[in-house]
């Protein structure tokens, strides 16, 4: 396999919080190979979007600590990066699009400046050519009269069609990699549906490699060439696509898995994991899945697991797939 | 805003009239005695033409805007300023002990035997700035002016005593007045030499809104200054009237004069200190000393006895006073005989009394007095004669000496004891107490008042302070609704009682009510008698016998503190005016501060 | 280490590190202590004057009984901070009330300006104590001397003692801000629970009027209702707090109005309608009560803006009238004097600026602790 | 955006009359008038029915009420009975200056409010934040008057850099080239439009703050972010255009405000303004010129409500008035 776009490597990243410290992202590893795409499945709070703002250079600092790992974009760790070169990065050579695309745009400017904006700031593109190329860059994301959308404002449009400019805008600058944190999240279905197509779409015609971060299984399969999934900050299984759907290790996958309605599933019961995501600010000893895992022991609760190779490129951290007592 | 000494009959009369006064300046404390001035003297300042035109800006403080410069109806202080400066003046008022007029506009005039007549020659030549002459029409039209209800002047008593039709136009270039009667002859030479106002120019304006008339701001005028521009409530601009026809030595020497409107006390002494301004008035005795060590550039000026402090006893009840004013409604003369007097200041005795128990002396000390050097800058008051006037004001009264004991002794004879032992005098089961009424916003009375209220206690009389806003305090001295009241009058420098002290509900500044037949019959022969030692005789007479019932305590005369830069020469700054006379300023070449 | 307080109030919370607390106990403590020092040996002199003196005073009683007071305050506070009071339902039955006071215990700067304010009202009572001289005796000093041992703020050109003039002046000033605003609030609550209540054509007419003075500025309204009265003797006390009063209800009423607006479509108030419930009843009972936090805060503010426009009213010469030193007043005095005693316009004013400050500390504290989502905002 | 403008124009014309309904009233509770000074006891009494016919006074109430009301709305202020010229050229001479002041209180304060507010918020809970939160509260609390004493003592008597008074100097302004007169001028607006300025500048530095940590917390921000974007032009370019909206709003606001605060200011600084005006207008009870100075404030404050108002829909594209 050649070098990875991005290698993340041991992560964490902290937060100092009024009774004590977060430990949102707290160790995680993984790596995206170029041109692919790989999910990062978890529950909220799990820290699959603290990793991807990680990523970006978007945590505050303060409350947010970085406190260790690398994150090698191309082989240069950007964790070690000053602030003007982690900005020549950002939006640039990695972009992002968010959850919410209904609040994510500025009100107050019109779209095709919003989008021509990073095109002025990384291109060097006039004023004119941004807007040329916004507009462009909106025909592409399959908006339909581009160059009067253009100077719409964001209330004037809907919301999957706002999802749509800030695909636009994340992918202006022809970026190496796309971060795409729940982009499909608050979108009624047939719009996810249209929106993932195009991602899949654009993917192919730009190249991009794309962090795909959702809690929805059904999404990823779709979408993704491998998955991470994510745990109380840390990454606890980790597997290309079609193995992972096919043989999940990790007894939080696997209840994942059960809590999926699926329709050619023969059971009609959703099964729902017990218990909920144990804060940030008290993680349990050992492996902070126990308490709610049916499969611990006393190991479990006195030594963390860490990620093993259970198969080509099918690593899980989970003392009990280890020692076979699933 | 009023000024700290309240008698505007008075003080308006006064700035009606205009012209040069050579009285000498009395420069304050060593520095100025050092610091003596070229000065060529009064008289003989150099002409325009010796300067080479005319020099330099003089900046004067002034605390209130000017309203409206028509001499029949102006009001406001900054306006008789104005018009004295912008207008040749009718006669030429000088003062040395006595107000006395000279030649001016009027070239000459002569009385009758029984000074019932006079009759005017106007300076041929002198003209508006309009280029018209001025003429007997003129002056006939000013008093049609005056004596026009319609127009309600405020100085409708100056035609009470002519005689119906006065002045009679003989020619172009002669007048007569006639009177009904004579009386003082300063006051009836001031009486005919009022401002004169245009008459081809005005002869057809409406009258009832005369004060309205453009004339108001933008006069038409005589004299060797005119107004050049007047930014309301910021500043007025007086420059040389190019087309001024009067007499050579009275041509503006100052190129600009600025009359800026500051209200406020500390910016005025700020800017005579920065040099921003050059002449500021009514300067504290503090900040005098403090000149006087810090600024060797700025003269100070002592204004002498201005203006004086009196506590006014109220000898009639009020109560009773307002019942019977309202039974003799419509009657001019009706005397106070059958009023009830007030049960304290209605004897003679216990205001005598009292005025014992009250130090002057220390209150010149504390109040007008520099800590620095010592020096006074008031004299004890023994009537409402200034003591400027030093031929009429009576020197020979004695003022009562502080003298606490005598005090309570003599209020005891007069029946009033401290019975019931709680430190306050008593009679008949009613307190020796009482409110002194003071205006507010005049930090001098207002301690003034606080000293006395210490010095009545230490003799058993309870005194209590209100302090009452300005024009409230004057209306409710006029009703004469107070019990007493510490207040204060401006000089007068036409000698005349009659309106303080005559008795008769028509006389509106008789607050105390005082009533003694001898001193109207003093008053009435007095302003009737011609002759003046006679009559500065009987006007003597009058005072001693005043003094001696104390219908006031009369406290101290004070001096206004003027500071003026000392590049201007000939600066007259005397009891008339502190610059009512500009013409004569001039600046030698070499201290020019504003070159154009 | 709690109990360490019933010797010192302030220290007990000091040791258990409630620093802002413990300080503000010990700062009470001082004022008493500093009362005592400079007032007890004068205090025959000022609680029975000889009659000469102008007999009876009620100041000097006022301040001893508030002195009592306040130190039964300091050491009860210190008390119940070793000995909690036992949890009493009936006292804490309204959960507003409690939640806001647990709320405005957390805030930081709200604590300090209740402590702030509680100095400037215990000063004021205590003053026949505190100052050393009576504000209106003159020559208690050289005229115009700076600030010095004895005098503390300097003395004015009366050679009164400025101190002591500061000091009887925010008795004045601080009555003035309380009384006016309790007339402000409680006029503005019975428009506003008015308008809010009945609605239609009453709401709007009485909004519009709430508009109309609300859009002219306050002081030239103020000074024209002086002014206009001036001459009718309307420059006493009694009638500027009225006057104060008058016109200060708009902001309360609109705040009122929106909250009995919120409450009336809440299920008691149907139930109360449905009972028969007059009218009157429902606001005054139901109603009122629960609208009363916000009005509280923002009384707090408002008796801070009072201050203000009392002493702005007082330097224009139109205030409160003389020789009554109100601070307004004492800043007017002093301007003719900036050149040779400036201190006399600087003391009073750095007064105003502090009990100002002091209420809108207190305030925006009460504000936070009402509606953690205001905070910052005003 | 035309029948909006319209329909607030109209909205305000019961405000306006209601105004001056109140101080027509306030004026005839009151004893006294302005004519007062022109009578003496002596006074004859034709004269005085003849003075108080010219200025109307003879007239029962409800009739002069009429005509003030009738005269206001033709634009016929009537004429000052101290001064006896036109109110509206009285007031006229007075209000530019009170504008000027006026707008460079509104620039000042917009300036150092805006820019303080954001800086606390760009650095919340940081030293610079607490220092001009102190700061803020500081000059929130103080009186404008005692400001303008204190920046008097301080600029003009012991350090005498800036000019005690008035609009322009009185002497050099003549001579003094077009550029050294603006020059002047802005160094004589100085004072006075920071003492006026100040303790509402400090208002809306909380406000500004408080709206700038909304607005940064709003996911566009992040997407500035996102793009690139260097922090100073994230907070100047996306977050304080959203944080100033509301701003806006409170500056239709401050008119009432200002107005209170002249009447100090430039009593103290002797400026020519609306605010002495009506203060000296007050002490001479001289009613045209009152009720002319309330409807002239009532007039500006409600033409700045409604510039704030169309200010807003023109920098927040969501608000479209119709």
């Amino acid at each position: 396999m050649s070098q990875p776009i991005l290698e993340l490597r041991d992560l964490r990243t902290w937060f100092r919080m009024e009774d004590g410290i977060a430990k949102a992202v707290d160790g995680v590893n993984y790596a995206i190979p170029s041109g692919q795409t790989l999910s990062v499945v978890g529950e909220s709070g799990s820290g699959k979007s603290v990793t991807a703002l990680s990523v970006m250079g978007l945590i505050p600092c303060p409350p947010g600590i970085e406190a260790g790992g690398e994150i090698l974009f191309e082989g240069q760790d950007l964790r070690k990066a000053n602030e003007a070169q982690r900005r020549a990065v950002r939006g640039n050579q990695i972009a992002m699009i968010f959850q919410e695309p209904m609040t994510s745009l500025n009100p107050v400017y019109r779209v095709g400046d919003q989008i021509g904006e990073a095109l002025r700031l990384h291109k060097g593109m006039t004023g004119k050519e941004a807007h040329e190329y916004s507009i462009h860059m909106l025909d592409k994301v399959g908006i339909p009269k581009p160059s009067q959308r253009v100077d719409e404002y964001p209330h004037q449009m809907s919301g999957g069609m706002r999802q749509r400019v800030m695909i636009a805008m994340a992918l202006s600058c022809d970026p190496r990699l796309l971060i795409a944190d729940e982009p499909t999240t608050a979108l009624d279905v047939t719009i996810q549906a249209q929106i993932l197509e195009l991602m899949n779409t654009l993917q192919e015609d730009f190249g991009t490699s794309i962090l795909f971060i959702t809690h929805d299984l059904g999404v990823v399969a779709e979408v993704s060439d491998h998955v991470a999934v994510m745990y109380a900050g840390k990454v606890v299984e980790h597997a290309d696509v079609v193995t992972l759907y096919d043989a999940p290790q990790h007894p939080y996958t696997i209840g994942l898995f059960k809590s999926l309605p699926d329709i050619e599933s023969r059971s009609a019961k959703l099964e729902v994991i017990p218990g909920v995501v144990p804060s940030p600010l008290e993680f349990p000893s050992g492996c902070r899945f126990r308490n709610r895992c049916a499969f611990a022991n006393e190991r479990c609760a006195a030594e963390e697991p860490v990620l093993r190779s259970v198969g080509e490129g099918h690593t899980v951290a989970c003392h009990a797939v280890e020692e076979g007592r699933l | 805003m009023l000024r700290h000494a309240i008698w505007p009959a008075l003080v308006l009369a006064l700035t009606a009239c205009s012209g040069e006064t050579p009285t000498p300046e009395t420069p304050t404390g060593d520095q100025a005695a050092a610091d003596e001035p070229k000065d060529r003297g009064f008289g003989n300042e150099p002409t325009v033409d010796e300067l080479g035109g005319a020099q330099d800006t003089l900046v004067i403080a002034y605390q209130s805007d000017a309203d409206n410069l028509t001499s029949v109806v102006y009001q406001a202080a900054a306006d008789g300023m104005i018009i004295d400066n912008i207008n040749y003046s009718s006669v030429n008022p000088e003062f040395d002990c006595e107000l006395t007029y000279g030649p001016e506009l009027f070239d000459s005039w002569e009385w009758n035997e029984d000074q019932t007549e006079v009759t005017v020659n106007l300076r041929k030549g002198v003209n508006w700035s309009d280029g018209t002459e001025v003429t007997s029409a003129d002056i006939d039209f000013t008093y049609d002016l005056i004596a026009d209800p319609v127009v309600a002047s405020p100085r409708m008593a100056y035609v009470e005593n002519m005689v119906e039709g006065t002045p009679e136009v003989i020619d172009s270039h002669t007048l007569v007045f006639k009177f009904k009667h004579a009386y003082d002859r300063t006051t009836m030479e001031a009486h005919i030499s009022f401002t004169p106002m245009p008459h081809h120019l005005l002869k057809d304006a409406d009258r009832a809104t005369l004060r309205g008339h453009e004339f108001g701001t933008n006069p038409i005028i005589t004299g060797p200054w005119k107004v050049a521009d007047w930014k309301r409530n910021e500043r007025i601009v007086l420059e040389p009237n190019e087309a001024f026809t009067g007499a050579d030595k009275d041509k503006a020497r100052i190129q600009r004069v600025i009359i800026k409107v500051l209200p406020e006390y500390a910016t005025r002494l700020v800017e005579l200190e920065n040099g921003q301004v050059d002449l500021a008035q009514a300067i504290q005795v503090e900040d005098a000393d403090r000149l006087a060590a810090e600024h060797p550039e700025i003269k100070l000026y002592r204004r002498g006895w201005r203006s004086q402090d009196y506590v006014a006893w109220n000898q009639l009840d009020f109560e009773d006073y307002k019942a019977k004013k309202e039974l003799h409604v419509g009657e001019e003369d009706w005397k106070w005989e059958d009023v009830d007097r007030h049960p304290i200041f209605g004897d003679t005795a216990t205001r005598v009394a009292l005025s014992k128990a009250i130090d002057v002396d220390k209150l010149m000390n504390d109040l007008l007095t520099s800590k620095v050097t010592g020096e006074v800058y008031a004299k004890r008051s023994v009537s409402t004669i200034t003591p400027a006037l030093c031929n009429v004001h009576n020197n020979d009264i004695e003022p009562i000496a502080f003298d606490p004991t005598a005090a309570k002794a003599d209020l005891a004879a007069a029946g009033w004891t401290d019975t019931d032992g709680d430190g306050v005098l008593d009679k008949d089961g009613e307190k020796l107490a009482f409110t002194m009424m003071t205006n507010s916003g005049n930090p001098r009375r207002a301690k003034g008042a606080i000293i006395m209220q210490a010095q009545l206690k230490d003799i058993g009389v309870e005194m209590e302070i209100e302090a009452i806003e300005a024009n409230t305090f004057f209306e409710r001295l006029r009703k004469k609704d107070y019990e007493a009241a510490l207040s204060g009058w401006s000089a007068g420098l036409f000698v005349d009682m009659t309106d303080i002290w005559h008795s008769g509900d028509k006389y509106e500044f008789n607050f105390t009510s005082y009533y003694n037949p001898d001193v109207d019959a003093l008053i009435e022969q007095a302003i009737s008698e011609p002759d003046p030692a006679k009559n500065a005789e009987l006007w003597k007479q009058a005072q001693a016998k005043i003094y001696e019932d104390q219908p006031y305590t009369f406290l101290y005369w004070m001096d206004e503190i003027v500071g003026v830069h000392e590049r201007f020469k000939d600066a007259k700054v005397d009891v008339l005016s502190a610059f009512r006379d500009l013409r004569s300023w001039w600046v030698p070449a070499e201290e020019v501060k504003y070159k154009r | 280490m709690k109990q360490a307080g019933l010797v010192l109030p302030g220290l007990g919370h000091l040791l258990k590190g409630d620093v802002i607390n413990g300080l503000g106990l010990m700062l009470y403590v001082g004022l008493l202590v500093w009362a005592a020092v400079a007032g007890f040996g004068r205090l025959p002199e000022l609680l029975f004057p000889p009659a000469d003196q102008g007999g009876f005073q009620l100041h000097p009683w006022v301040a001893l009984v508030s002195w009592i007071g306040i130190a039964a305050l300091c050491w009860h506070t210190a008390f119940r901070f070793w000995k909690p009071a036992p949890f009493d339902p009936e006292v804490d039955k309204n959960s507003q009330w409690r939640e806001l006071k647990k709320q405005f215990r957390r805030n930081r700067t709200g604590v300090f300006g209740l402590h702030f304010v509680n100095v400037l009202i215990f000063l004021a009572l205590l003053t026949p104590f505190i100052a050393p001289h009576h504000p209106d005796v003159i020559d208690v000093g050289p005229s115009l001397s700076a600030p010095q041992w004895g005098h503390l703020m300097g003395t004015d050109e009366f050679g009164r003692d400025l101190f002591s003039r500061v000091m009887y002046g925010a008795r004045i000033s601080l009555s003035i801000g309380f009384i006016a605003v309790a007339i402000s609030a409680t006029l503005g609550t019975l428009v506003g629970s008015i308008a809010g209540f009945f609605g239609g054509k009453v709401d709007s007419g009485l909004m519009w009027v709430t508009d109309l003075l609300l859009s002219l500025p306050r002081l030239v309204l103020l000074l024209a209702i002086v002014g206009f009265f001036r001459s009718a003797g309307a420059q006493s006390i009694f009638l500027i707090v009225v006057i104060l009063g008058l016109t200060g209800w708009m902001g309360v009423s609109r705040i009122v109005r929106s909250q009995i607006l919120s409450l009336k479509e809440q299920d008691f108030v149907q139930a109360c309608r449905a009972l028969g419930l007059p009218n009157w009843r429902i606001i005054v009972v139901h109603l009122v009560p629960n609208a009363l936090a916000p009005v509280i805060v923002h009384a707090s503010l408002a008796i801070g803006s009072t201050i203000l426009v009392e002493a702005a009213l007082s330097f224009l010469g139109l205030g409160v009238p003389p020789p009554t030193a109100t601070w307004g007043a004492i800043v007017n005095d002093g301007r003719e004097y900036m050149r040779s005693g400036a201190w006399i316009t600087v003391f009073p004013g750095l007064m105003i600026v502090a009990a100002v400050m002091s209420f809108n500390l207190l305030g925006d504290g009460l504000r936070d602790a009402l509606d953690p989502k205001l905070r910052g905002r005003h | 955006m035309f029948a909006y403008t319209l329909r607030k124009v109209l909205l305000a014309i019961p405000l306006v009359l209601g105004v001056i309904t109140l101080i027509f009233v306030l004026v005839e509770l009151s004893p006294g008038d302005a004519t007062d000074r022109f009578f003496t006891p002596e006074t004859p009494p034709e004269v005085r029915q003849l003075i108080e016919a010219k200025w109307g006074l003879d007239k029962p109430a409800h009739e002069r009420y009429v005509i003030t009301m009738k005269n206001l709305l033709t634009g016929d202020f009537g004429r000052s009975i101290f001064q006896e010229r036109p109110v509206f050229e009285i007031v006229m001479e007075a209000l530019p200056n009170t504008i000027q002041l006026a707008l460079m209180s509104i620039i000042i304060m917009q300036l150092v409010g805006v820019t303080l507010g954001s800086i606390q918020a760009v650095r919340q809970y940081g030293w610079a934040d607490s220092g001009i939160s102190i700061a803020s509260l500081f000059f929130y609390s103080m009186p404008s008057f005692w400001l303008a004493l204190m920046l008097q003592l301080i600029l003009t008597l012991k350090y005498p850099i800036l000019p005690s008074s008035g609009m322009v100097d009185a002497v050099m302004y003549d001579y003094m080239t077009p550029g050294e007169q603006i020059l002047d001028r802005m160094k004589h607006l100085i004072l006075p439009g920071v003492a006026l300025s100040i303790a509402r500048a400090a208002g809306i530095a909380r406000y500004m703050r408080s709206s700038l940590l909304e607005v940064i917390r709003q996911d566009y921000i992040r997407t500035a972010r996102a793009k690139g974007l260097p922090e100073w032009k994230v907070i100047v370019k996306h977050g304080m255009r959203n944080a100033l909206l509301p701003i806006i709003t409170i500056l239709g606001l401050q008119l009432p405000f200002l107005f209170s605060g002249s009447v100090l200011v430039e009593t103290i600084f002797a400026w020519p303004g609306m605010g002495r005006l009506i203060v000296s207008a007050i002490f001479t009870q001289d009613t045209p010129v009152i009720i002319g100075c309330f409807f002239v404030f009532t007039l500006l404050v409600v033409a700045g409500n409604l510039i704030a108002d169309l200010l807003y829909s023109v920098v927040d594209p969501r608000i479209r008035y119709s």
